[in-house]
């Protein structure tokens, strides 16, 4: 069976990667459960760590002026700094961070980002693809958390967004098998992308394991980010750390 | 006894992964920390896993990506190490990091509920109450 | 075809509050019409079949009427009708709880006692025998107190205890040796089987049928008089136990078969055992006081003249078990109804506390007197044939022990119910209780027992059609 | 042509819309969820239909034929049974409407999406027909079990996580013995290891793969020993997952075995003799000890979940005595459990809504306050016990005569005396419920409608399933059964 893979694989796939060709293409439907498996981690970590949000009003809300470093406490929530005012709000444990670490951290951030979206790329000539961009983007927000502190990550990356992101991810491969059937193919077949494009069979199947690729690295980046989120917040999503 | 190291060098590779797996077991029985008992899942998986990519190795060949400037008319299949286990793995890892994930969760709540990891006192809490 | 399950609409209209008891009435005249219907084409030769489901090959669900099925069906339809009658009276006058449920439940029961008579099959009859077992569980625990919450419980340990751990893996062996379970003449095809197995399965049946009683099962039936008496009188004199005995007549015949059977020499086994709890039961009921307990024993020795019946299994011996379903019938509903009506009337349950009763209740008395005439077999009513046939099976056996058992048996039963009869009409009252003016029970408890014991009666002169149809069941 | 993969479609684009919608339109959630249900049961439906008049179906996934891409096949016992679970998750969705939409607040997204998939889980273990790809199924509806059954009572939790780390031991052994499969034969098509396995000569390798394959998922389906996760998961945890779950994971995980049985080593092909012995002696001591440990439980969820413990003995033993009348029984018994642990569940369900605490001391009263569930618990709780004409007593009648047949008679007892156990233990409860009264008198206080209904359609569907008994296994199981087992 390994055999016919590596002798067929390029030939019907255009995909020298035969790794990459097995795991989108002839064994896709895996796949995507496997893609589902990992959606399902981050639905779970919601379910399971999430608390209801009234439960996570704290007592005390901190701010803090950008500028001076002075932090105000206040009992009662009062409106929430806007983007751009003197103030942020800041954690009750609050310290800063070293400069040297934030500086070098946000500088490093695109770089390993656009090293994701290569490995993504490049999944069908060298190892890569899916689960490893999508692990590199999501340590990229990671990074950000650690370096800054979630709540800056939160302000960046809503919590509602990276579970959208998260069900688009899976809806995307699932939504080319489903597409594959209405051309008239069984499902998950690429020979359908084919044909709706217009290129060869082997052309065809090499775009759909693109396709589906770029939707395993939105769900596994996603995910990633929320079990990260949820477990490090203890299930506020507010504030951790 | 020359035979039995014999026959354990000759296949070590299945060797290791069994002691892998027995390690993993080992920590998921005796240890009462609950972080603990995970990593003896993650080990006991990863010994799985490690049995797979061995089942996939062949002598002398590369990584299953072509090499450029290769006929895709004829390609070698001795060239090439299978594939298809690596496949596998690839899905397993990604369960095994899921469920991963899963556990710390539940292990986060037990840890908010009781105050502590270790399964005992855990226990010893629920009876008492 | 067949329309046992006629039933199912009465069943379901019972549930509605109003008029429930007109429903009742309905249910128990169409039934009773459907198998009257039946009655002259069967006694004719005909038999009607209809398969309902092919469930198990070789073992469906499936109903046929002939001669042993239309008697019993007879019986019980027809008492059903008095006793509907009667329980409208009965329940009304002590204002019980949950009528309906009551109403609903005895429904079931009656048609699940039809569903055992026309049975074409071990496996449709085991499937009625269960659904009985089980509806009949709210009547017995009706008044749901700690005495009929024990009382449910000893009934459901014998009576489900039994058929699961008994009859089910003996009919899985049957089954699993013949291949079909259905009843026919000459049995199912156990006559190779090796006579240890048949001994074993035969016991196993036996005692599986916890509902006839037979010593040492019998302990659910004085439990089960908690229940209100109408239950007692149709279910625990006529319907449920019964069912039991017929069952085991069924067994006997239609699926081990006599011949089979009588080439191995087990009649003398079951013969024994009924032998036993006959003379038992019937030493046991003189030493009870409680009216109804003393019944239940009786009961008990009367259902084992059924089986001593099926276990001569000569012709006289099986028309006189089968015509005795019939003959018991009348005569212990009448006596039940009686002691359901001197309940309503004075609340009183203990014979000793009977005295003079009979001036009171001149007419619950005399239906009683001749009820109980009818069990001991005297001939003016028609318990006395079912004995001169099964007297006439002993000595066709060749059996003098249990003609003298039998015989015994009717002394005890004169014994126990005689003086009854006695210290009701003889004895000076103790009490003031019983002495003012006749004043009986209401109307409709009353009535059904006159009529019932007025058939027992009439059963002496014109025993037809049951007797035509337990002689043409036990083929002679 | 598409039918096989139709059924799972719609649960799949259900969940992730779900939680689309979860973040964005809240009032669409129960409704996405519903018609995701109503859509795949249709479809479900229309395959069994299909599978009757044309027989097994197989479908290439991807487009890829079978040894090299991965396959549904979907013959008619197993179409039955994909209609039978998610009509069963439609019941259960139906009735606890209330459970999921206002519980959980924020989460009932989550929850719903979750409910679907596992759902897609399970349809899908009963319909691959490729072992790795059983594999993920197995933990795509594992995976979702945890987090569901992760939140409920104060113990939940623990439960879960004692359940994640059996689960996935048990995954994983199936996993390696997948490997050894592999290995010995290069493949994972069901269809093709059994013709490599024809001629393959047995060795040691070959048992030791077969020995951790089923002992993998033996662990997964709570046989005997392994059965330390299911009680707690399922008592501890909300009224609605455990009744979604009761019903599907072992007997779906049953359904595995009997596929792997029937089809990739039929007739007990390549299979180690000793195994099928060990696995009716487990069987049976799964039936012993379920019904034991039953008779201790005070709360009628645990007892109930105790009795599921007691019934995967039925269903392994069956599977394994190895004649056609047991297997027979053992497919009767996949499909009457699902029902009517489906019926007591719901009962259950709806019992738990009104009365909120399960411990037989607060149940006093019921069959006044709530006669519908109460008489469809009962009609439940006689097809457990093995009344006729109910669907449970005909698979324990098919697998009392395989048992007799192959002179297993310890096992013959075992089903005998845990249908008189549970005569003691659901009459211990109608006793409760019938005899005491309740301290303050509520009256009639039952669900309404919408939470009757699908319960009392279960029930009755037992009667009618008992009562077509003998089509059951003549259309649907007959010809799933290789013919080598006689």
């Amino acid at each position: 069976m390994g055999q016919r893979f590596i002798e067929k694989s390029y030939e019907e796939t255009h995909t020298p990667n035969i790794v990459t060709a097995v795991l989108a293409d002839y064994r896709g439907f895996d796949t995507m459960f496997e893609t589902v498996v990992v959606f399902i981690a981050g639905l779970a970590c919601f379910f399971i760590v999430r608390i209801r949000k009234d439960e996570c009003i704290p007592d005390t809300y901190y701010y803090r002026h950008k500028t001076t470093g002075i932090v105000v406490h206040k009992k009662q929530l009062c409106a929430l700094p806007l983007r751009g005012s003197a103030f942020e709000q800041v954690d009750a444990d609050w310290a800063p961070q070293d400069v040297v670490i934030t500086t070098i951290c946000r500088l490093l951030i695109p770089f390993i980002q656009i090293f994701g979206l290569y490995v993504l790329a490049h999944g069908h000539y060298s190892p890569g693809g899916g689960f490893q961009a999508g692990v590199l983007i999501a340590a990229t927000f990671i990074l950000l958390a650690i370096s800054h502190d979630l709540r800056t990550l939160v302000t960046r990356l809503k919590e509602s967004t990276t579970h959208l992101v998260s069900a688009t991810g899976v809806l995307l491969y699932f939504g080319i098998g489903v597409s594959m059937l209405l051309t008239g193919h069984h499902f998950l077949d690429y020979n359908g992308l084919a044909g709706l494009l217009g290129m060869s069979l082997s052309s065809g199947h090499s775009l759909g394991i693109l396709l589906v690729e770029v939707g395993v690295a939105l769900t596994v980046a996603a995910s990633l980010i929320t079990i990260f989120k949820l477990l490090s917040s203890k299930g506020t999503v507010t504030e951790g750390l | 006894m020359l035979d039995i190291f014999a026959q354990f060098t000759a296949k070590y590779n299945y060797w290791a992964y069994i002691v892998i797996m027995m390690v993993g077991l080992f920590a998921m029985i005796a240890k009462r920390n609950l972080i603990k008992k995970m990593i003896g899942l993650s080990i006991f998986q990863t010994s799985i896993m490690l049995f797979y990519v061995a089942i996939g190795a062949k002598k002398g060949a590369t990584i299953p990506i072509l090499l450029s400037g290769t006929d895709p008319h004829h390609i070698d299949a001795t060239m090439y190490v299978n594939p298809l286990p690596h496949v596998l793995m690839l899905t397993a890892i990604v369960v095994g990091v899921a469920t991963l994930g899963v556990a710390l969760a539940l292990i986060l709540r037990i840890y908010e509920k009781h105050g502590t990891l270790e399964e005992d006192e855990i226990i010893s809490q629920i009876r008492s109450s | 075809m067949l329309p046992p399950l006629l039933a199912v609409p009465g069943i379901i209209s019972a549930r509605t509050p109003n008029l429930r008891e007109t429903w009742t009435f309905a249910a128990a005249l169409l039934l009773l019409a459907a198998v009257v219907g039946m009655t002259p084409g069967v006694m004719a030769g005909a038999s009607y079949t209809w398969v309902l489901a092919e469930v198990i090959p070789g073992a469906p669900i499936a109903f046929r009427a002939d001669a042993l099925g239309m008697l019993f069906a007879l019986v019980s339809s027809s008492l059903w009708v008095v006793t509907s009658a009667y329980t409208i009276g009965y329940m009304r006058s002590l204002k019980e709880h949950a009528q309906t449920r009551f109403f609903a439940f005895f429904a079931v029961s009656i048609f699940c006692t039809v569903g055992v008579a026309f049975s074409a099959n071990l496996l449709t009859m085991y499937l009625f025998y269960e659904l009985l077992s089980f509806s009949t569980y709210p009547l017995v625990a009706h008044h749901q107190d700690a005495e009929s919450r024990r009382a449910g419980r000893k009934y459901l340990t014998f009576i489900v205890g039994t058929s699961i751990g008994l009859v089910l893996p003996a009919m899985i062996i049957i089954h699993n040796i013949t291949g079909n379970l259905d009843f026919t003449q000459a049995g199912v095809g156990l006559a190779g089987v090796d006579s240890t197995t048949i001994t074993i399965l035969l016991t196993m049946m036996l005692f599986g049928f916890a509902k006839a009683a037979l010593i040492p099962i019998h302990a659910w039936l004085p439990a089960a008089m908690v229940a209100p008496t109408p239950v007692s009188s149709l279910l625990h004199a006529v319907a449920v136990v019964k069912v039991g005995a017929f069952s085991i007549m069924r067994v006997i015949t239609g699926t081990f078969g006599v011949e089979n059977l009588q080439g191995l020499h087990l009649n003398d086994w079951v013969t024994t055992i009924a032998a036993f709890t006959m003379i038992a039961a019937s030493l046991v009921a003189l030493s009870q006081d409680g009216l109804k307990r003393r019944l239940a024993f009786s009961t008990i020795g009367q259902l084992a003249y059924i089986a001593l019946g099926a276990g001569l299994m000569n012709a006289a011996g099986l028309t006189g078990g089968m015509l005795h379903i019939a003959m018991h019938a009348f005569g212990k509903i009448t006596l039940f109804f009686c002691a359901g009506a001197i309940f309503v009337a004075t609340g009183e349950k203990y014979i000793s506390k009977m005295n003079g009763i009979g001036r009171r209740m001149p007419l619950t008395m005399t239906a009683f007197f001749l009820g109980s005439l009818s069990i001991i077999g005297i001939p003016v009513a028609g318990g006395f044939y079912s004995k001169w046939f099964l007297l006439n099976g002993c000595l066709d056996a060749g059996s003098w022990w249990l003609a003298g058992a039998l015989l015994l048996s009717s002394l005890l039963n004169a014994a126990y119910f005689l003086p009854i009869v006695y210290r009701a009409w003889f004895c000076p009252p103790d009490e003031a209780t019983f002495t003012g003016p006749i004043k009986e029970a209401p109307l409709a408890c009353v009535v059904p027992p006159l009529i019932t014991a007025a058939v027992s009666v009439a059963l002496l002169f014109h025993p037809d059609p049951f007797l035509t149809l337990a002689k043409m069941a036990a083929g002679s | 042509m598409h039918a096989p993969v139709l059924t799972i479609i719609p649960l799949l684009l259900g969940s992730f819309l779900a939680v689309m919608a979860g973040w964005t339109r809240k009032s669409l959630v129960y409704p996405i969820g519903v018609l995701a249900l109503i859509l795949s049961s249709t479809f479900s439906v229309q395959l069994v239909m299909q599978v009757l008049s044309e027989g097994t179906m197989t479908y290439d996934l991807g487009g890829w034929s079978p040894p090299w891409g991965i396959v549904f096949i979907v013959d008619t016992f197993s179409a039955f049974m994909i209609a039978l679970l998610i009509i069963g998750a439609l019941a259960t969705f139906v009735t606890c409407r209330d459970e999921i939409m206002a519980h959980f607040e924020e989460k009932s997204a989550a929850f719903v999406s979750l409910i679907l998939l596992t759902l897609a889980g399970h349809v899908g273990i009963v319909s691959t027909g490729d072992l790795f790809n059983l594999y993920v199924l197995i933990e795509v509806a594992a995976l979702t079990g945890y987090a569901l059954l992760g939140l409920g009572n104060s113990r939940a939790v623990l439960s879960s996580l004692n359940y994640l780390c059996i689960g996935s031991v048990g995954a994983s052994l199936y996993l390696l013995g997948v490997g050894y499969l592999y290995m010995l034969t290069g493949s994972l098509n069901m269809t093709d290891l059994t013709s490599v396995l024809q001629t393959f000569p047995p060795n040691a390798s070959l048992r030791a793969a077969i020995v951790v394959l089923f002992l993998g998922l033996w662990v997964k389906m709570a046989l005997f020993p392994f059965h330390g996760w299911l009680p707690g998961a399922y008592s501890n945890s909300s009224a609605t997952t455990a009744t979604l779950l009761a019903p599907m994971t072992t007997k779906v995980m049953a359904y595995v075995v009997i596929r792997l049985l029937t089809t990739v080593f039929p007739g007990g092909l390549a299979i180690p003799e000793a195994l099928p012995e060990i696995a009716v002696v487990l069987a049976t001591l799964a039936i012993f000890a379920g019904s034991a440990m039953a008779f201790r439980q005070t709360n009628i969820r645990r007892m109930l979940a105790y009795i599921v413990v007691a019934e995967v003995g039925y269903m392994v033993g069956g599977a394994f005595i190895g004649n056609r009348m047991a297997m027979t029984g053992a497919m009767l018994h996949i499909l009457a459990d699902a029902a009517m642990t489906l019926t007591l569940f719901l009962a259950v369900c709806n019992i738990a809504r009104k009365r909120g605490s399960l411990e037989l001391s607060n149940l006093q009263g019921l069959f006044k306050s709530m006669p519908f569930t109460m008489a469809a618990f009962v009609l439940g709780a006689m097809s457990m016990i093995g009344v006729p004409p109910l669907f449970g007593f005909f698979s324990k009648w098919y697998l009392l005569t395989g048992a007799l047949q192959a002179e297993q008679y310890p096992f013959m007892v075992a089903l005998i005396v845990s249908s008189l156990v549970n005569v003691v233990l659901f009459f211990r409860f109608f006793e409760v419920a019938f005899f005491e009264k309740p301290e303050n008198n509520p009256g009639l206080l039952e669900v309404r409608w919408i939470r009757v209904a699908p319960v009392a359609l279960v029930a009755l569907l037992l009667i009618a399933a008992g009562l077509s008994t003998g089509l059951i296994v003549d259309k649907i199981i007959a010809g799933v059964i290789p013919a080598s087992l006689i």
